[in-house]
């Protein structure tokens, strides 16, 4: 990986940490919607950066598109884009300071096993680069995981159905 | 690819409870609303085909299909089996419940056939994404079933509890795929771990805890089992008497899948971990039940608690075990369900306090029977299927030298007598209060609490009927 | 031939079945004979079976595997029935008091509301205690031993407007349940030490092995003790069945006194070669016996309620029953469970009958004795069955308590010092409750217009009572001193000395019976000033059994009371009805620290499924 | 320190982030915007093991997760409006009735 690579993906991880941070803090539910569309966009280029063009188009048109116009529309119709720092119910007194140790303490645990894992795993040198083309992508998805793609329409099916019985007047 | 006729059989319950829920959802366009209870009856009709399919199935050896995503065996099938007949046990509780309580809707058992199509794809999975793609086909349908009651509520906190901790759970669930995956290079159970110098790795360990975590949400395991008490008292019961059954069962089949299926040769890593969620499992799930007033409540917490007996054959790594005291829990809950369903004013209005089944045992004595006979049952007194599916898991438990596990299992159970056996007193023992109305009368809710009761006898007297069904075990490596 | 030997068992399950679908067009006369017949029926079986044993030149056992049980792996059970020389003189008192019991009820239930339920709840009884008694396995017998603290939880609470009586239903299970919890871990530790749970293999097992066993055998046959302990209501389990006379009297008499209470002892008797490996074992249970005993003796002493008194009676004799088998004398303890079981029925009866004569006035308690007196007038019949029955508990000569009992006395003067002290104490303590009982209830003159007006019990009634006092009467005579018949008919299981007679000390304990009896005699020469008596000091503290009730609320609830107020999360501190409920509140308080995590907040349940995350993976690092 | 393992620590910050966020926000539409990123988090992961093994099958895994995400949009939001439409608020801190 050339430095210009590395540099890139240094200001792309920067990005995407600030937009998530920006999602955890934002008090705006539309600035906090507006974060994740960058923190999946940011997600996009690294995706293109290892071999996935095909999921970074995805990422872009389902994920960052589709699903977030969603969110910020629910946001809209329910007027809901104020989020007022309401007092903590008397249950949620220690919510905050053991949330932030138990998620530090995750992490700690996380990154010893990402970092003594390493070591063992072929380097990416070494692996081929296969054929990540939509071409190739369709022949994966309507071959050998034919079953999971009958499975995810069924799953789609069950979802339209559920918001169907949730909204509709009955 | 192509397909064979040897993947089509290997997950023929899956495709006929898709295909037929498909055929549901058309069928429901042509029945005019007046005469929902036909999709009740169509959907009847579907689950006993599958149920019927996968009995017949249970015979065949055991194979891998769809390149080794799925695999088929005694056991798979025979949980197929379990879950549709659930689901027929579930829809003969709805015609007159959900009548009731106009939550008698077409949708209902689409979704519901749909959720249990999921399931049935859990029990064959031997990949980690067909046991993603299972769970998610599974619970999105359940989340909005928990909240159908809706404007009700208590219905749509429920839902929206379990969904966001659901969503939560499948966070985890996901990542640690991603771990595993990232350790092993494959998504397969079979062989992620038989990879040279893999089984030891940090990353693929902290993936499994991750499944684990996510797993432990679906069959309510302490300490991932909060959500469960709010969820249950809250969805409208056929619901529930569905959830603490069935997604009981597939939750367990799916952990069987990962430790007893797939990760060979790592049991005595897991194993310990898996003691002492079941341990807490059963003192937490035991203890809160003991202060319920709401028998919905107290069933619920009484389903955390027998996970935890169920966890324990697992912790034993003893699929049968396990598989049987499923099945044996699974019907005398429902019939204790059954009986809730009974009880209600005709507006709508669930009686779910204990108070509200004082004198039921004189006023109705075959109702009060059958929620004695669950109760019972549910303590673990024999001739009734709990006393043996107690029996088996805790004799697996020291079979494997886990004796401390058995003695805390066999404590508990002891403490569990207390509160199942208030019911048992209210029911029978105290006067009937004016308030209590007296239950609707319902054919369908009747047999399926006659099916459930008979189960009960019939699997505590002759447990050998089942457990030459259920198979010796998974297949654990591959040949 | 399975179904012939099944058929003991099987006739009152016909009798329930045939109570529940017609029982109503049967009548209450109908539905009562009909439950009777049954089990005359299933006692005549029983005594076919028995002649068969008897009739094979070596008393060879009757074995059958009526279904398939559980197969699965090492684990091979049936059900499995034996019919051997112990489980048939067992059947012959279950069947044969039962009949007894089923035609008095007839009398006793008469006009109750729920005559039907009673009777069928009855049949389901006999039904068990047969399963328990002729399980070949450990497991077909703890069906049996679950099936009836199942009857008697219900028949306990069988009148249950009273919450009262619904309690001491309730107290009787959970108190069981304690015990239970040791039996089951016995029975899965007989297993992992002997693969199967056959009586048959195991037993074959432990003559080969011997006394390589003997530690497993100590852990097994501790847990076992324990099962009985809460079955056979020793100390510290017995709390409950004083309280279980809450149930109609026929139930007292036969669960509470002839059958249920002494599977205890069938059960140590039946693994009797295990805990003949176990040293250590018999001496707590001998000495566990003996307290019981004398404790449950003295308490007997100073009970106000005529059924208390023999309910506290019948733990002091559970107490020599159980000694005796720790002593490892177990054809003294069978012979003395036989002959208990007649004239405790007996009295229990008799007793069922004077609450029925006194049973007019509403607000006079017919069960107070401080309400009879001067009832043998009254009630002839019924004051000559009390008297026999009375007599032969006392160890009056030549009743059949005097043979059983001084059997027990003779082997404890052998073998345990301390043992045959507490024993011998009681044996003097129950002459003295029994007189105590005799002189209030019927001399002396009538205390209450309930009393005054008390008729005998009609035919129904007093015939078992005639048919029991007989055998209260003649019942020593299965077993004369130096190798009876019961003696002889045991041997091919229980191979044991056979002691003669020792004249100098049956002779000190028929004196001491008889000084005893002419000392309560004296003490209650005016029964009314005695009934007016109020308990304090030592009187009270016999009365309240040793206090053991209170005990446990003290040492068991009290401090936790103290610990959870501490913690703050106590709600409504109520009132605290006995141990049993106490123990109840114990775990109350518990579950209400559980439910603190319940909050109803998402986030928080998100915060504690973020803990367990963090804990799972934080124990896979470890591992690692 | 080579270019996958920077992103696999990545997304496990993003990961641990969605956690916290689940944990911390009030508004139901936040706490599922925090599980989304939870998800992509995984899909990061995956991509990058992907490209460490020489493999296509873990880009095929995200596609299926994305879809999976997508459904479980479809049917949140709808609850998350239709108890919007009874409480007039999307806040999970005043959803207690159910406790104990």
């Amino acid at each position: 990986m050339t430095m210009a690579e590395w540099a890139l993906l240094v200001l792309l991880g920067a990005l995407s940490l600030a937009s998530a941070l920006g999602l955890l803090l934002s008090r705006n539910a539309v600035y906090a919607a507006l974060f994740l569309v960058l923190n999946f966009s940011v997600g996009a280029v690294i995706y293109l950066l290892f071999n996935a063009p095909f999921l970074a188009v995805t990422q872009v048109a389902v994920y960052a598109g589709a699903i977030m116009v969603l969110f910020v529309f629910v946001i809209m119709l329910l007027g809901a884009e104020r989020l007022a720092p309401a007092e903590n119910p008397p249950g949620l007194a220690y919510q905050r300071p053991l949330a932030i140790i138990l998620a530090v303490a995750l992490l700690a645990v996380a990154a010893w096993a990402l970092l003594s894992g390493a070591q063992i795993e072929p380097s990416p040198s070494v692996a081929p680069r296969p054929d990540s083309s939509p071409q190739a992508m369709g022949m994966w998805l309507f071959g050998p995981y034919l079953l999971p793609l009958q499975v995810v329409a069924l799953l789609l099916l069950a979802a339209m159905v559920g918001a169907l019985v949730l909204s509709r007047k009955s | 690819m192509m397909i064979n006729s040897t993947d089509v059989v290997a997950v023929l319950p899956f495709i006929s409870v898709a295909l037929g829920s498909v055929g549901l959802l058309i069928a429901d366009l042509l029945i005019p609303a007046e005469r929902r209870h036909v999709t009740a009856w169509l959907a009847a009709a579907l689950l006993l085909t599958a149920a019927v399919i996968a009995l017949s199935l249970l015979g065949s050896p055991t194979f891998e299909a769809f390149g080794g995503m799925v695999i088929s065996d005694p056991t798979a099938f025979f949980l197929d089996t379990l879950i549709c007949t659930i689901g027929l046990v579930t829809i003969l509780l709805t015609l007159r419940y959900n009548q009731v309580r106009g939550i008698l809707r077409g949708e209902f058992y689409i979704l519901l056939a749909l959720s249990i199509s999921g399931m049935t794809l859990v029990t064959h999975a031997n990949n980690l994404l067909i046991l993603l793609l299972g769970i998610e086909l599974l619970s999105i349908p359940l989340y909005v079933l928990c909240g159908i009651a809706r404007p009700r509520l208590e219905s749509e906190e429920s839902a929206l509890k379990y969904f966001l901790t659901g969503a939560f759970a499948s966070g985890f669930l996901v990542y640690g795929i991603a771990l595993t995956y990232g350790a092993s290079g494959t998504l397969s159970l079979q062989t992620a771990p038989a990879a040279p110098n893999v089984s030891g790795d940090p990353l693929l360990l902290i993936g499994i805890g991750l499944i684990l975590v996510g797993l432990g949400f679906k069959v309510a395991a302490v300490p991932f089992h909060l959500w469960a008490p709010d969820t249950y008292e809250g969805a409208p019961t056929t619901v529930t008497a569905f959830m603490a059954t069935a997604t009981k069962v597939a939750g367990f089949a799916a952990l069987l899948r990962v430790l007893h299926g797939g990760l060979p040769g790592m049991e005595s890593t897991w194993q310990p971990l898996v003691a002492i969620i079941a341990a807490a499992t059963m003192i937490v799930g035991n203890l809160a039940a003991l202060a319920q007033q709401n028998l919905k409540r107290m069933l619920a917490y009484s389903s955390i608690a027998h996970a935890g007996y169920a966890l324990v054959g697992v912790a034993a790594h003893d699929t049968t075990s396990v598989v049987f005291y499923l099945t044996g829990y699974a019907f005398t809950t429902l019939a204790a369900f059954a009986v809730i369903t009974a009880i209600g004013s005709s507006e709508g209005e669930e009686m779910q306090f204990l108070e509200a089944y004082s004198g039921l045992g004189r006023q109705k004595p075959l109702l009060g029977a059958v929620l004695a006979i669950a109760m019972f049952s549910l303590i673990g007194i024999p001739p009734t299927v709990g006393f043996i599916g107690k029996y088996f898991v805790f004799q697996a438990a020291v079979a494997k030298g886990l004796v401390w596990l058995a003695v805390l299992g066999v404590l508990t159970s002891a403490m569990a007598a207390y509160y199942y056996l208030r019911v048992v007193m209210v029911a029978f023992i105290r006067e009937g209060s004016a308030a209590a109305p007296l239950p609707t009368p319902s054919a369908p809710r009747n047999l399926a609490a006659a099916i459930s009761v008979a189960a009960v006898f019939v699997l505590g007297v002759v447990p050998a009927l089942l457990l030459s069904m259920i198979g010796n075990g998974m297949l654990s490596t591959t040949p | 031939m399975e179904l012939f030997v099944a058929s003991p068992i099987l006739f009152p399950l016909l009798g329930i079945l045939l109570n529940v679908l017609i029982g109503k067009k049967l009548g209450e006369r109908g539905v009562g004979w009909l439950a009777s017949t049954v089990v005359v029926a299933s006692f005549a079986v029983s005594l076919a079976l028995f002649a068969q044993v008897a009739g094979d030149s070596e008393h060879a056992a009757v074995h059958v595997k009526v279904l398939p049980w559980i197969s699965a792996g090492p684990l091979q059970v049936s059900w499995g029935l034996l019919v051997d020389p112990l489980s048939s003189v067992m059947m012959l008192i279950v069947t044969g008091i039962g009949a007894l019991i089923h035609i008095y009820s007839i009398g006793y239930m008469h006009g109750d509301p729920h005559f039907q339920r009673f009777f069928v709840y009855l049949n389901l009884f006999i039904a068990s205690m047969l399963t328990l008694v002729m399980a070949d396995n450990f497991l077909v017998l703890f069906v049996g031993w679950e099936l009836v603290g199942l009857c008697s939880y219900l028949l306990i609470g069988f009148w249950f407007t009273e919450l009262k009586n619904a309690a001491a239903g309730r107290k009787a299970f959970v108190v069981n349940r304690i015990g239970d919890v040791g039996f089951v871990l016995g029975i899965l530790a007989i297993f992992v030490t002997f693969g199967s749970l056959d009586f048959a293999e195991v037993f074959k097992a432990v003559k080969a092995q011997g006394g390589a066993l003997a530690a497993a055998a100590g852990v097994i046959t501790l847990l076992l003790f324990i099962g009985a302990t809460g079955k056979s209501a020793q100390i510290p389990l017995f709390v409950w069945l004083p309280d279980a006379m809450a149930g109609p009297t026929p139930v007292s008499a036969l669960i509470h006194a002839a059958t249920m209470v002494t599977a205890g002892i069938y059960m140590m008797t039946r693994a009797h070669a295990l805990f003949e490996l176990a040293p250590f074992t018999q001496q707590i249970v001998a000495l566990v016996g003996a307290l019981t005993a004398l404790v449950a003796g003295t308490s007997a002493l100073r009970q106000l309620d005529i059924k208390r008194v023999l309910a506290y009676s019948t733990v002091s004799q559970l107490g020599f029953m159980v000694a005796a088998a720790g002593l490892g004398a177990y054809v003294a303890s069978m012979f003395h469970l036989l002959t208990h079981a007649f004239f405790k029925a007996l009295l229990f009866l008799a007793a069922g009958s004077v609450i029925h004569g006194m049973g007019h006035d509403r607000h006079t308690d017919p069960q107070d004795m401080r309400n009879m007196g001067g009832l043998a007038r009254r009630m002839p019949v019924t004051f000559a069955a009390f008297v026999i029955g009375g007599l032969a508990l006392a160890g009056v000569p030549p009743l059949s308590g005097f043979f059983s009992k001084d059997e027990i006395l003779l082997a404890a003067f052998t073998h345990q010092p301390l043992t045959f002290l507490l024993l011998g104490a009681t044996a003097i303590v129950t002459a003295l409750y029994v007189g105590r009982q005799l002189i209030l209830v019927f001399l002396g003159e009538p205390r209450t217009a309930s009393a005054a007006h008390a008729h005998e019990s009609p035919a129904v009634m007093t015939a078992p009572l005639i048919a029991l006092a007989v055998g209260a009467v003649l019942g020593g005579a299965l077993n004369l001193p130096g190798g009876g018949w019961l003696h002889h008919w045991l041997e091919p299981l229980i191979a044991e000395q056979a002691k003669p007679l020792n004249l100098p000390l049956a002779a000190f304990f028929t004196a001491l019976s008889v000084l005893a009896l002419a000392v309560a005699g004296w003490m209650y020469r005016r029964p009314e000033r005695a009934a007016r008596e109020v308990a304090r000091g030592v009187g009270l503290f016999l009365a309240r059994a040793w206090r053991i009730d209170d005990a446990y609320a003290q040492v068991v609830v009290k401090p936790f009371y103290f610990i959870s107020t501490v913690c703050a999360q106590v709600v409504d501190v109520g009132l605290v009805d006995g141990a049993v409920n106490g123990v109840g509140d114990v775990f109350r308080r518990l579950a209400q620290l559980v439910r603190g995590l319940q909050t109803g907040l998402v986030r928080n349940y998100g915060l504690v499924m973020l803990l367990g995350a963090v804990l799972v993976t934080a124990y896979f690092v470890v591992v690692r | 320190m080579d270019a996958t393992s920077f992103v696999t620590f990545l997304s496990a910050a993003l990961f641990v982030i969605g956690a916290l966020g689940v944990l911390l926000r009030r508004s139901a539409l936040l706490i599922f915007m925090s599980v989304e990123l939870m998800l992509n988090a995984a899909n990061l992961a995956f991509v990058t093991f992907a490209h460490r093994w020489g493999q296509l099958d873990g880009q095929v895994t995200v596609f299926f997760i994305m879809t999976i995400a997508a459904a479980e949009v479809a049917v949140g939001l709808a609850l998350i409006v239709t108890i919007f439409r009874t409480k007039r608020s999307t806040s999970v801190d005043e959803l207690a009735q159910l406790r104990g």
